[in-house]
């Protein structure tokens, strides 16, 4: 596995995990579960700083350039799917929701900062934006706005591997919400990457929410898992805000892709905890939803779970939390001092063959 | 500008009153019910007009097709897009289906798709677009594209009566930035354009949202002694040639421009009937300026490189009278 | 039920079946039930032979402008729906392979002739053609080639009627075939209708390919019934070569859709008996195929078990036939004489509005 | 005309010589493998390349997803459509996903999509469609239109290895009925236009089939002593501005030929050209002649009456020539 030099993966910084788990050795989880598990929670720990960071940035005005979406409440889930992912290796097509995946799959929160910050060095060069950062050629998918239709291009870049013959076990994910499953790009490159068996994982997060339209004006099916039988597709559902269960999910789909059983669909359970974006204070989300289960927060949730199995101490997750906190400022210090797209500099070329390029305005 | 009713309260006016007139309007589109709408375009309707404004899917095509189907059935749908930019899903609907519809059957087809067009600093690639241009190409579509708020209201109103397909192109920026006292007594029909200012040395022919950096570009120009007539089409499809020729015989001197994509669209037709029809009243070869051909992008700085601004048009313009 | 003069609607020619079956009151099927059935079975056979003679027209060459796309096989499943619904009260928007349903539901064979011989008198007037025809303002909707985008025009025209307050149990139905399940036009429109809960019943032919392209390119879920589930409507799968059956599942649905339950999916198996169109000798059929269940003719054996009942008799039968192709002759010998469209005639408005109609080329 | 190799087959050739050329080449497309494709331009391939033609389900917006993703990883896909007009289902992928790719993420995109395009008797509104326009628009694809079998082969060739998205808008009626003794050198590359037929007295610019109904009417012309000047533009986009105005420097006068619908277009972008950086060579107002503005009829009466032919080019000729 070779990963791009820009890319070079952050260890978890968390007080050495694995030590702490070795007083609990009658665990029913497996030491690599335990390392996964402490992977994604210091994931979801780094996304939530990292997103409140950017909130913080956004409300104070003027140094965000677009709107911030987060992904606040739906870290577990993310994370859960990031940490099956191997960058260099498998290809990820992450949506508005998913920093902690993207952190998980190995994005250092310098790509984040750049891109919101509007820096020329970030992934987009300020040419596009925040979530629709990514580099496509080290398997890294950028979203494009059209809900859905990443989906498709995620099996493609699978299916070109295949017919390369370099698939090995390598596997695709993508992540979709309630909403997104409308659409016909949904439901055509489901049913493509069905009939192709593809290893794809698609991630459904069901938020209960598109924007502020609820789930009974976007399906009518009892649970969206219920569409998986029609794909001819493994699919499983869980409640989105317990990391162990979106691990065991996640490791599971994981391990069905790459055994050749083509595409796999994870639906989750949760609730936005946030605005649909940061210009957005989500008023239309009734006060009792707020006090549900699904309304749990699931970094206190997965926090709590992995003291109680010993694998980490308060102490160690304060440390950790110092040190993210810690990043995260040098980063935004560096960023911040980082130069704006410059318009001169820039070659207005749409096409990469530069001789087809026509002149352009004066 | 300052004032009382915004550009986009306007077109909420307009909804409200379509509402109000005819028991066959209803409101079909993403979030507009209890939340009104992305931009709150239809802020309150649900609550005013129960059970005529509905929270759709995120299914642009089925949108559509349901409100072609209503509007079979003599309903007057309007489709809210959330952004013109998310019609591209709902385009084969509505250029193969509605836009057909009643060429092939005669049966009308009195349906409204309000696009959020145009671009804002920070929108990006796919929040920013002019779609007029690919829908003006199908037959069987009417296109609009107010740049004022007596336009944004009566124009929709116009919309929501006429008993054709109406794609219509709502500029963003000009929602909260363009106010107006009051929205003021309809002025033209649809089809016809209207002289935004008058003057004498060139005509700019544009729409929209560039209509206002036109005039400005004008008025800049005027410190110089020149005075710019500047056309607003109102709409694109059916094109006024008859207002662009007359501007042009007073003033031997055209520049189109358009925020659009520079490859075909608004400008070149403009340009290409200035050109068959009215070529003997050019004093000089007519001229465009449209946005660069890329994709639009997100930082402001790149931004506002790209599409045309007061100063390009007046650079345009300075070019154009030299000649 | 008020029905549009150019439709008034032909009544079954057989020989008085509801006599013939007085002599089996003891029958499990209700005299509406056997009603329906011989109407059913009247519409067939009317539908099979004017497709071969359009098939026989084409081949003769010269006579027919456009193609021919023929429903041979598929006409119990279409018939079975075309007789649920009262035109002029209901919606109908029939696909290629619907020709039974569309006489069912009251297309006289004129209008398919006039399409078909490209007279000016035809409900498209040479504007469009062939299995595009209809006449929407009479909810017989009026295709577009593009598959799958029909079902979200029969919902919308059942929303607008509920809206109104002119529902009443009218109700709509549609056809889509295995490869039209594949289009996002067909989700988002399913997906809709089953959140708008319309009385909108979808039927989906299943004749095992799409053109060349066999279910296995297709999908990969087990019977697309499946689907159902994933969209949160009563689903049912049958034979489709047993017009009982049909009738059976379509009288359900039917039934289910007026007493408001929404959406219903009926699944038919069954096979192409035709090529794709008659340009298509379908030889990428295997000849296996050809001779299993699903390749019975669904004619033969609905007029076998009609019979069987003592429902009619094979007189009848015949006498019906020969009353069939007299129509049929007559038709073809009156439309011959129309005129064909006269482009100097044509107004070349695609616009309703004369007013906003430009000028056109010279 | 005559021959022993068709329009058709050259692209099934060419199809043929890049599966060879390049193990990264594949092929996706509804009923293209054993079935060979609805008018067999993949005829045999699936059988010669076994696991490099794939029949599709009908998605069309999956299939180009599709082959992005493919592109994305160093594939170099070929999509067939089985018609341009249902290319309507995957615009949205065509215009935001492949062809921002690179701007946005400096991730080539080499794709090509092939559009069966243009009229044929009896094929209706559906099955007829010239969707140039509509994708010229957008900033980040190249919009080929060959009008020739050498062209169609080269130029199919040379998009495989573009490293951009192409939109190859092969026309219908030219499938069978064009035909050379062999598909000949490689002439011009991409983005060049070809003078097709030599002339002084006035230009007509056209492209794909309507090439050869302008050769048709020059020839007409002849007899009456006038010499006309053809362009074929070969790719619409980018348009070789140059050699279309080096033309018109020749003749003083343009007309500008399609078979698309008129608003807007490739011949509003041919006129606007000219008319804007070429207006003091015109001797006569440039002339548009392009379809009418209804769907495409039916009926094959219709039909002819819809779009151009010999006969209304050689009328629009006479008439820029009377000027
Ligand atoms: C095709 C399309 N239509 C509309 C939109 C506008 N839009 C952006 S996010 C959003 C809501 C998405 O809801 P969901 O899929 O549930 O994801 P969530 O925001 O809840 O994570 C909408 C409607 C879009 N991006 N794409
Ligand atoms: C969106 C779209 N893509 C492609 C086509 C071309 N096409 C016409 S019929 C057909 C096959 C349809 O198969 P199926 O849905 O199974 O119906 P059947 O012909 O078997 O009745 C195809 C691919 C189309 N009409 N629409
Ligand atoms: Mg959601
Ligand atoms: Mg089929």
């Amino acid at each position: 596995m070779t990963i791009p030099p820009y890319f070079a993966k952050k260890k978890p910084v968390s007080a050495s995990p694995v030590t702490t788990s070795s007083k609990r050795t009658s665990s029913v989880y497996s030491t690599d579960f335990q390392e996964q598990y402490l992977n994604a929670l210091y994931y979801m720990r780094l996304s939530r700083m990292l997103e409140e960071k950017l909130g913080a940035l956004y409300r104070a005005g003027g140094r965000i350039v677009g709107g911030v979406y987060l992904g606040k409440g739906q870290e577990a889930f993310a994370a859960a799917m990031g940490v099956q992912l191997r960058m260099g290796k498998d290809v990820y097509g992450p949506l508005i929701r998913d920093q902690a995946g993207r952190l998980a799959f190995g994005e250092p929160i310098i790509e984040t900062l750049r891109t919101y910050l509007g820096a020329a060095t970030g992934p987009m060069r300020g040419r596009d934006g925040n979530i629709h950062r990514g580099r496509p050629r080290e398997g890294y998918m950028a979203m494009i706005s059209h809900l859905g239709s990443l989906l498709s291009v995620v099996a493609g870049a699978l299916f070109a591997r295949r017919l390369k013959g370099t698939l090995g076990d390598s596997i695709g994910a993508t992540s979709v919400g309630d909403g997104g499953t409308s659409t016909g790009a949904f439901h055509e490159g489901m049913n493509l990457a069905a009939v192709e068996k593809l290893p794809l994982i698609v991630s459904i997060a069901n938020n209960q929410y598109a924007y502020s339209t609820p789930n009974t004006r976007q399906y009518a099916c009892e649970n969206l898992v219920d569409r998986a039988k029609g794909y001819g597709v493994h699919g499983e559902h869980i409640d989105a805000t317990d990391l162990a269960a979106c691990l065991t999910a996640f490791r599971g789909a994981a391990a069905r892709a790459k055994a050749g059983e083509g595409p796999q669909i994870v639906v989750g359970t949760l609730l936005r905890l946030a605005g649909h974006g940061e210009h957005d204070d989500a008023s239309y989300i009734p006060d009792k939803k707020r006090h549900t289960h699904e309304a749990r927060d699931c970094i206190e949730v997965a926090a709590k779970f992995a003291m109680e199995q010993g694998w980490v101490s308060e102490t160690a997750l304060t440390t950790q939390m110092e040190e993210i906190r810690r990043l995260i400022d040098q980063t935004v210090a560096k960023v911040s001092k980082e130069p704006a797209p410059d318009p001169f500099k820039e070659n207005w070329q749409a096409l990469s063959t530069a001789g087809l390029v026509e002149g352009q305005n004066p | 500008m300052s004032g009382s009713i915004t550009y986009l309260e306007a077109i909420r006016e307009a909804q409200y009153d379509a509402l109000r007139n005819d028991p066959a309007v209803f409101l079909y589109g993403q979030d507009i019910d209890t939340f009104g709408g992305a931009f709150k375009a239809t802020k309150n309707l649900g609550k005013e007009f129960p059970g005529r404004v509905f929270d759709s899917p995120i299914s642009e095509d089925a949108m559509v097709g349901l409100a072609i189907g209503a509007a079979i059935e003599g309903a007057r749908p309007i489709v809210e897009m959330q952004f013109a930019d998310f019609s591209s899903i709902g385009f084969n609907q509505i250029i193969n289906q509605a836009a057909t519809l009643y060429w092939r059957t005669e049966t009308p087809c009195p349906l409204t798709i309000r696009l959020p067009s145009g671009g804002t600093a920070g929108s990006g690639p796919f929040h920013s677009q002019s779609m007029e241009a690919i829908y003006a190409h199908y037959p069987g579509l009417v296109i609009l594209t107010p740049a004022t708020v007596e336009d944004a209201y009566w124009m929709l109103l116009d919309s929501v009566e006429l008993n054709d397909p109406v794609i219509f192109c709502e500029h963003k920026f000009l929602y909260y930035h363009l106010k107006a006292e009051s929205i003021g007594e309809r002025s033209l029909p649809i089809g016809k354009a209207r002289i935004a200012r008058p003057g004498r040395h060139a005509t700019v022919v544009t729409y929209s949202a560039m209509v206002h950096d036109a005039i400005r570009a004008a008025e800049e120009l005027q410190l110089d002694g020149y005075q710019i007539e500047v056309v607003d089409l109102r709409s694109v499809k059916p094109m006024d040639t008859d207002t662009i020729l007359g501007s042009v015989a007073r003033t031997g001197r055209l520049l189109a421009v358009g925020e659009a994509f520079p490859w075909g669209g608004v400008t070149a037709e403009v340009i290409s009937r200035v050109a068959s029809e009215g070529f003997h009243l050019l004093d000089a070869p007519p001229m465009r300026l449209n946005a660069k051909d890329t994709p639009i992008p997100y930082h402001p700085n790149l931004w506002k490189a790209h599409r045309p601004t007061v100063a390009s048009i007046a650079g345009a313009l300075r070019n154009l009278l030299r000649y």
